[in-house]
């Protein structure tokens, strides 16, 4: 029996920063699971994820939720979704296998990402400086998802409230990611 | 014989400067085509006009025309960033330029007109191990050819130009790869040089004039249809670098070749402050001073088949990132003007200089970006091909079947990706 | 005595005064001054030299298009080089110098260029300088690059920070005068997402500088009140000090927001913490240029003269700045317009000595008092050494000035409309270039830039075209109706230089390109607009020729004998004014210039001291120094050593590792590796090498088969973006009927090496007990999903880069710190060690593996001793085309070990190999050494490198020469494999 | 430029990763009797048209996408931008003549 045990850590360390209209926290506790659609697959993992999760396969772009675990599903690629949902564990893909079988192809994402919540009156002022995509609420209203690119670094980012957005991004880079959130909010701050 | 033309000597500068310069004539004639040539030159870009130059001189062949679709050197001779050098690597390369480098240093006195060759030296920075391993194989490579190359440490660096950021990098300079007979060379002026050593020597320049199609007759192109009309020749030579694919279809061809755009950038003048080319290795940067006192500098091609003549912003964005990378001092300079140019990137980065397989009928092209060092050796290199029907010995590798024989020349290593080299 | 040309009016801020220096002497202005503006109150004239004949020059404008008044701003490390002083907004505590002369602004040495002048003329250099040989490079060269640029860089890093951002529009309105505001507030009153831009600090264009009413108000309260209207609007953003300076494909276009450049002085900036200038990439759906226009001089003998200015330029200091270039002015026009300059000035008192008029006929309005009006009227030269003094007309009459205001007429600004590959077309009853047909995407143009030149039309185009542009996007024009203004007259006749003129006749003010410079130009053959500007370097400066190049082409047009539009049109390329490097980089630069990926291990690593080196974006650590180890050979020695005697552990997560899933996914493989996948078994793991479609070597790496239908691929840490992007292209385009899905588990997962002979025994006391990884249970190449420390999930893989034997084993990221911690504990009992990427590079050399010095893209699997594991049994990548004959020479390269014949002698990666007794040189290169290490484990240097048919010359010596650094080694040519080469300890 | 990704909507260019010729879709059958000859026009020659090009590029930083992008490369104008995957669906079964579906679910 080993005598050794593991800890966990996070990629920001529980970061939470405010700023004058801007407040700036790492979120933890999701887990993302990667759900690949196997060739004429799709009808039978969207009957399930109905049985199972009470949730739509979404449309590009928009996000599906449903109040189990506060599942959130949302596309990345062609026939490539991420369901993110509230989990500590270390076996998310088991949780979700138990529920959608052998339906989809799965495969643990949860400690790919780090997860940067920007929210306040001044969110949008201070991702004008990194997200290159046209977030304004008339064409990327509250539950909107994208991929894009935010100095050099992918960046899938979410408009999950008024005035706040989720940004995803690589794990390992995540301090440069964070750096440069800052460093937009620093810029853009008013000067009182 | 020897500039028919005017020569110009200390002498007739100072008699035209006291005179009002009533007596300067036309640097080239305008003629009208003839009905046949020896030789009809496609393109009147550096390699065109040095094509033709040669020629005339050392193969005493002038009954030759060269055909130019708009103004002599409007293609990428006028619209390069200067930079000659010979640090190769292949020895399919090497020593071409090597031979272009030596014709270069021996340019003015041979065509009498100051093209401003000034050999500063270009640097190429690395930044890891691996990369300091490569540049000692290249620069050993050289050194066998008979080239001159230099292995830089930081200290090295840091001694010839203090202003690059030792302290605070990124990607911190380890050493340098030091060609000192590389430098920079007044584009313009090399077109027009050659333009007045081939007129002067009875080649007809005819501006104007754009080729739209190919005369071929039972395998064996007899001449060219142009603007101006038919014009028929013995030899047909096309030398026209980004229209290489379009020329070549006139006559039924595909090539290895795409055609992108890269783009180059000046700032405004300032008072000499970078004495050589310097290269950044972990960006997509290079920048020299000119004479005039601009930063001439440039980065990567753009990336996609592009016809235009311009580029795009991400590219000059990461250009100038590099420029911060390397150089923080030159923040507070201002870019002054963009352009792009049309490159013939060929599927491994080197060039053609061959016969096609229609008889009568030749190829130069596919140079990528580096076309302006090459100009004086693809000259000379064409014009022996032309004259004797087989290659220079410094020119054997250039031929059109090198990717059926599987013998590429990728200095870069990154395979059939044009946009890549 | 301060501001003794400050009269009253205007729109600066007599409350807030700022005191400032030029060339060292403190002056006064006011806010909403320029340094221009400012000058001219204070009766400065003279502010610069010209760049070849270091002649005195003025202020000469009152705009971006200003080629004269170039001054050095600020100091130190905050220089800024050739910065226009009329569109420098003025600060308190500004400080500019004067640039281009050797001694004083007015005593220069350099000013004996203009006595030499006849030798400098178009081209000069060209015909010269040749003789002797070495003495361009020696001796002219260094003569004239030290005479080169204006102003100068300070060399210190840029102080300033920058940033970049994105803007997104329905409507961009480029240009805030009348047209421009007109336009905004029909698109804006629409509802249409609106963004009005304009390089000026205030906006309303040329109404701030005339005294033209609008809607029955004056201009400047019209302006207000269209300002004030849009600012309370939501969709609209109002940005100033902004200036549009290029048009992209699609519609894009590029700006830059001056922000702080006008707030402090060099002293306070470092305090500020803002960035000093945005460069903002704006997607709109419409643009609607509104830059207005540009007026231009006429050329005549000296017109370069401080004090000669353009004449709306005269205006706007008089009406908007109450800032009086002199106190008696003559007017030169060919225009109507021109004539306002004398009417105005009048109207304020100032003494108006002469108006001359190219035209003939009547003047176009009523004379100002005392004025003489010389209709027909030509000025041949003009007087005055650091200042005008007096003109000479043509028939011969002298007449005292201190300010010459002189207009040809106004130049639409066409530039964005020309940024791709919009060519203009000639105007002939305004004599001027238009904006052509084709434009850039979503492109329209309103008012002055459309060629629309009197007020009233300008406010009805802007206003009429915002509509056209939000009914276009879907939006619904609101029923407001455009601003009026009363018409006025804007007759001109084209008129360019004065033939008469003996004297030299500037066309381009900043690079000394006169009239004759032009003319020389086409005597010479170089005729092309394009061979004008390159022969004579004329529209080259930092103006970038918006004053000279439309005079310039007329003349040429009346060399040639043809008209303007035959002779041909300058085509203007991005940017519109110069933008700074700096802001063009935005933040990338230092440690910011690419952001870091860091690897689960570095917090360890950086507590132990380890030393990091770049490996892509990556930091990897290189070696771990312990306590007394004051070389860096030392340290990895010392692992290399304690790793093939007990145990290692080395992060290895930069790896790429991609999942891979699917029915098909066995076939998939199978194609994208050139040796057979199919029939690995579960639980197995295999080396697998990838070949590009020419058959060179793309990558290497394992596929672990975790289950039928799921394997887990490693790659090489610089290819792993690669080689996803290359199996993305063969999943969706060259096989899209196959059922296999990628992703890519790279950050998923904290993988270490853990290698050595105790290996097994370290893995054991982590991985958790009811999982057999003894020899017999899972033996070399194999693979699982395991447990460790209770339950932790984990995979482990038998495979070795080291050539000992040796386990990777990865675990979820967050269990990355954690574990190693755990390694490092729990092998305290072997001693184990980390070890860094350079002891990981010595093994591997002494290994025989090749790495990226060997797979450099040039290199076939062949060439690496691997050419029997390329499959010619069935189809993948790059098989084909890996038989041609030239891939498979005979005497071709093979990878070979290389071992130095003097033992003590050590090997450098980049030196090639000649055979003993022969000249190196080229001919008898025989190929390189690509990799070298001191082996600790043989106690002497070894190396990696190809040769020609290696395989057949083992035990022979050739020289390695390195004439680069100056040496040359003899070297035995061996097996690469120099240590356990029947693999013995990799499989214990 | 923008790129209208048909599942997206308009992304900038800088998203994206350029590769080349969109008959790189086209690759020949490796028991071809001249499939050496065949590679090498496959890999190496191109059409390099002034004018209308049809093109592949990658959403790297997006939905890794392979898109095949109509676009003219005088004017860099974009008239049509489909999924890569569709195109090679639709080569296969011209080629084989028969239509298979894409195996992308209705939307």
């Amino acid at each position: 029996m080993p005598d050794y045990t593991l800890t966990a850590s996070t990629p920001l360390d529980g970061y939470s920063r405010d700023f004058v209209g801007v407040s700036i926290h790492e979120v933890n506790d999701r887990a993302i699971v990667s759900i690949a659609v196997p060739k004429h697959g799709e009808r039978e993992l969207a009957k399930l994820l109905t049985s199972s999760y009470q949730i739509e396969l979404p449309k590009p772009g928009i996000l599906s939720v449903a109040s189990r675990d506060n599942v959130v599903l949302f596309n990345m690629a062609q026939d490539q979704y991420f369901l993110v949902f509230d989990y500590t564990g270390n076996t998310a893909t088991s949780v979700v296998r138990n529920l959608l079988g052998d339906t989809a192809y799965l495969t643990d994402q949860s400690d790919s990402y780090v997860w940067v919540r920007i929210s306040g009156t001044n969110s949008r002022c201070l991702l004008e400086r990194i997200c290159p995509l046209d977030i304004h609420p008339s064409v990327f209203p509250v539950g909107s998802v994208a991929r894009t690119v935010m100095e050099h670094l992918g960046t899938t980012i979410i408009h999950d409230a008024e005035d706040s957005f989720l940004l995803l991004s690589a794990r390992s880079s995540a301090h440069s990611f964070l750096e440069a959130i800052e460093t937009s909010a620093a810029n853009t701050e008013p000067v009182n | 014989m020897e500039h028919r033309g005017l020569k110009y000597s200390g002498f007739k500068v100072i008699k035209e400067a006291l005179t009002g310069h009533k007596g300067w004539k036309p640097v080239w004639r305008t003629p009208k085509p003839r009905e046949e040539y020896d030789v009809v030159i496609v393109g009147g870009g550096g390699h065109g006009l040095a094509t033709a130059y040669y020629l005339a001189k050392e193969f005493g062949i002038t009954n030759v025309a060269v055909l130019e679709k708009g103004w002599i050197g409007s293609g990428n001779v006028g619209r390069n960033t200067t930079i000659v050098r010979s640090n190769y690597l292949l020895p399919g390369n090497e020593p071409f330029y090597e031979f272009s480098m030596k014709l270069w240093e021996n340019l003015e006195q041979d065509f009498n007109y100051n093209a401003m060759v000034s050999q500063r030296g270009i640097l190429n920075l690395f930044h890891n191990d691996a990369g300091r391993d490569a540049y000692a194989r290249r620069g050993n490579a050289m050194i066998l050819a008979g080239a001159d190359a230099v292995l830089l440490d930081q200290d090295g660096v840091r001694q010839m130009y203090p202003c690059l950021d030792f302290e605070n990098a990124r990607f911190p300079i380890k050493g340098g790869l030091l060609q000192p007979r590389g430098g920079t060379v007044r584009h313009d002026a090399v077109a027009w040089g050659y333009a007045r050593g081939a007129d002067s020597r009875g080649v007809d320049i005819i501006q104007n004039c754009e080729v739209t199609g190919m005369v071929i007759e039972n395998g064996i192109c007899r001449g060219v249809e142009t603007s101006q009309g038919t014009i028929k020749a013995k030899k047909i030579a096309v030398c026209v670098a980004g229209s290489s694919s379009r020329v070549m279809s006139m006559a039924g061809m595909r090539l290895p070749i795409e055609s992108h755009v890269l783009q180059a950038f000046v700032s405004e003048g300032l008072k000499p402050i970078l004495p050589g080319v310097v290269t950044f290795g972990a960006g997509h940067f290079y920048v020299s001073q000119s004479d005039k006192g601009g930063l001439v500098f440039g980065g990567d091609i753009d990336g996609y088949n592009s016809y235009a003549q311009r580029g795009n912003l991400p590219v000059v964005e990461d250009v100038c990132e590099g420029g911060m990378a390397l150089m923080p001092m030159i923040g507070r300079a201002r870019l002054l003007r963009m352009w792009g140019g049309v490159m013939d990137m060929s599927m491994d980065g080197s060039p053609f200089i061959d016969k096609t397989h229609i008889d009568g009928l030749y190829f130069n092209g596919g140079w990528c970006y580096g076309g302006f060092k090459a100009t004086p050796a693809s000259g000379w290199c064409y014009a022996h091909l032309l004259a004797k029907d087989k290659p220079h010995p410094v020119a054997t590798e250039y031929r059109l079947d090198r990717f059926k024989r599987g013998a590429m020349i990728d200095e870069k290593g990154v395979g059939a990706q044009p946009n890549l080299h | 005595m301060s501001q003794i040309n400050r009269i009253d009016g205007g729109l600066v801020d007599r409350t807030q005064k700022l005191n400032f220096t030029f060339d060292g002497q403190t002056l006064e202005g006011y806010a909403g001054d320029t340094l221009a503006s400012a000058l001219l109150a204070n009766g400065h004239k003279m502010v610069g030299r010209s760049f070849k004949y270091h002649r005195p020059r003025g202020i000469f404008s009152a705009g971006s298009e200003e080629p004269n008044a170039l001054v050095q701003l600020r100091s130190g490390a905050y220089q800024e080089p050739n910065t226009r002083a009329t569109i420098t907004e003025l600060f308190h505590g500004l400080e500019a110098t004067s640039q281009n002369h050797r001694g004083s602004l007015k005593y220069d040495f350099m000013a004996v260029n203009d006595l030499f002048s006849s030798f400098l003329s178009a081209g000069f250099y060209y015909k010269t300088f040749m003789w002797p040989k070495a003495f361009w490079e020696k001796f002219y060269e260094p003569v004239i690059r030290a005479a080169a640029g204006l102003g100068r860089l300070s060399g210190e890093d840029d102080p300033d920070i920058y940033d970049k951002g994105f803007l997104h529009c329905d409507v961009l309105v480029v240009g805030a005068g009348p047209s421009g505001l007109s336009a905004a507030l029909s698109a804006g009153r629409a509802g249409a997402r609106v963004i009005l831009m304009d390089e000026d600090f205030h906006m309303g264009g040329r109404l701030n500088a005339e005294i033209l009413s609008v809607d029955g108000q004056s201009g400047h309260e019209w302006t207000r009140q269209a300002i004030a209207e849009l600012s309370a609007m939501d969709n609209v953003r109002l940005m100033t000090r902004t200036t549009a300076y290029g048009a992209y494909d699609h519609g894009i276009i590029g700006a830059l927001e001056r922000a702080t450049d006008h707030l402090i002085s060099s002293s306070d900036k470092p305090n500020l913490k803002k960035p000093r200038q945005i460069l903002w990439r704006v997607y709109t759906e419409r643009t609607i240029l509104c830059a207005g226009s540009t007026e231009r001089p006429i050329a005549f003998g000296n017109n370069d003269r401080p004090g000669i200015m353009l004449a709306g330029a005269v205006r706007a200091y008089v009406n908007r700045w109450g800032a009086l270039p002199g106190k008696r002015v003559a007017v030169f026009t060919n225009n109507d317009d021109g004539w306002r300059t004398a009417t105005d000035l009048a109207e304020k008192g100032v003494e108006i000595t002469a108006v001359i008029d190219s035209r003939d006929g009547q003047p176009p309005v009523d004379v100002p008092n005392g004025a003489a009006v010389v209709m027909g009227g030509r000025i041949v030269d003009t007087q005055g050494r650091h200042g005008i003094r007096s003109i000479t007309l043509s028939n011969g009459q002298k007449i005292p000035t201190d300010c010459l205001a002189v207009s040809g007429g106004w130049s639409p600004n066409v530039q964005l409309t020309c940024h791709q590959r919009g060519r203009p077309t000639w105007r002939e009853d305004i004599a001027a270039f238009v904006p052509g047909g084709e434009l850039p995407q979503g492109m329209m143009v309103a008012g002055a830039a459309a060629g629309n030149l009197s007020l009233s039309s300008v406010l009805q185009d802007g206003h009429d075209l915002g509509n056209q542009a939000v009914s276009d996007l879907g939006f619904n024009p609101t029923a407001a109706v455009a601003a009026i203004s009363e018409e006025e007259t804007v007759g001109i006749s084209a008129f360019w230089y004065v033939k008469e003129s003996k004297a030299r006749s500037w066309l381009d003010l900043q690079n000394d390109v006169t009239v004759k410079d032009v003319k020389l130009s086409h005597q010479e053959g170089f005729r092309s607009v394009e061979h004008l500007k390159r022969y004579t370097t004329l529209g080259m400066a930092t103006d970038q020729g918006k004053t000279a190049n439309i005079p310039a082409l007329a003349v040429m047009a009346e060399c040639t004998g043809k008209s303007i539009p035959e002779t041909g049109t300058t085509i203007f390329r991005p940017p519109y004014t110069p933008v700074a490097i700096g802001a063009l980089a935005g933040r990338a630069r230092g440690k910011d210039f690419r952001p870091a990926r860091l690897t689960p291990s570095h917090a360890w690593a950086e507590e132990q001291g380890a030393v990091f080196v770049e490996t892509g974006i990556w930091y990897r650590a290189q070696w771990f120094p312990k306590a007394g180890e004051t070389h860096w050979r030392q340290s990895v020695d010392r692992e290399v050593t304690q790793t093939r005697a007990s145990v290692g552990v080395c992060d290895v997560t930069t790896l790429g590792k991609i999942d891979i899933q699917g029915k098909d996914a066995a076939e998939f493989l199978n194609k994208v590796y050139a040796n057979a996948f199919a029939k690995l078994p579960v639980g197995k793991v295999r080396y697998g090498i990838m070949l590009r479609e020419d058959g060179i070597m793309m990558d290497d790496g394992t596929s672990a088969r975790f289950s039928d239908n799921h394997f887990v691929m490693t790659t090489t840490t610089a290819n792993a973006v690669g080689v996803f992007r290359h199996m993305e292209f063969c999943r969706q385009c060259l096989w899209p009927e196959m059922d296999v899905h990628l992703i890519s588990s790279t950050e998923q997962y904290a993988q270490f090496a853990v290698a050595g002979p105790n290996a097994r025994k370290l893995l054991q006391k982590v991985v958790d007990s009811y999982h057999d990884i003894s020899n017999e249970a899972f033996p070399f190449m194999a693979c699982g999903e395991i447990t460790v420390c209770d339950g932790v999930p984990a995979r482990l893989f038998r495979i070795s880069f080291s050539g000992e034997l040796a386990y990777e084993i990865a675990v979820p990221t967050r269990y990355g710190d954690s574990l190693v911690r755990t390694l490092m504990a729990a092998g305290e009992e072997f001693d184990v060690t980390a070890y860094g990427t350079e002891a990981l590079g010595v093994m591997r050399i002494e290994k025989g593996h090749a790495a990226g010095n060997e797979l450099n893209g040039q290199t076939t699997a062949q060439d690496l001793g691997m050419g029997r594991m390329v499959s010619k049994k069935k189809d993948c990548i790059g098989n084909t085309l890996s038989e041609r004959e030239n891939l498979n020479r005979e005497d071709g390269l093979s990878l070979v070990g290389l071992r130095p014949v003097n033992r003590s002698d050590e090997l450098k990666a980049g030196a090639h190999f000649i055979a003993k007794g022969k000249a190196a040189n080229m001919t008898n290169d025989e190929g390189w050494m690509s990799s070298v290490a001191f082996s600790p484990s043989l106690g002497h240097s070894i190396g990696l490198g190809f040769i020609k048919q290696g395989n057949d010359r083992m035990g022979e010596i050739v020289r390695a020469a390195d004439p680069l650094r100056g040496s040359e080694v003899e070297v035995e040519i061996v097996s690469a494999h120099f240590i356990d080469p029947e693999g013995e300890r990799l499989r214990a | 430029m923008i790129i209208h990704h048909p599942l997206l909507g308009p992304r900038d260019a800088s998203e994206f990763v350029y590769k080349g010729d969109a008959s790189l879709i086209n690759r020949p059958d490796w028991q071809a009797d001249n499939a050496p000859e065949l590679f090498h026009d496959y890999l190496y020659l191109r059409d390099n048209p002034a004018g209308e090009h049809q093109e592949l590029w990658y959403h790297e930083q997006g939905d890794r996408s392979w898109l095949v992008v109509t676009r003219n490369t005088l004017t860099h104008d974009i008239t049509n931008v489909e999924l890569a995957r569709d195109v090679a669906f639709a080569k296969q079964a011209n080629k084989s003549g028969r239509v298979e579906k894409s195996g992308r679910g209705k939307k």
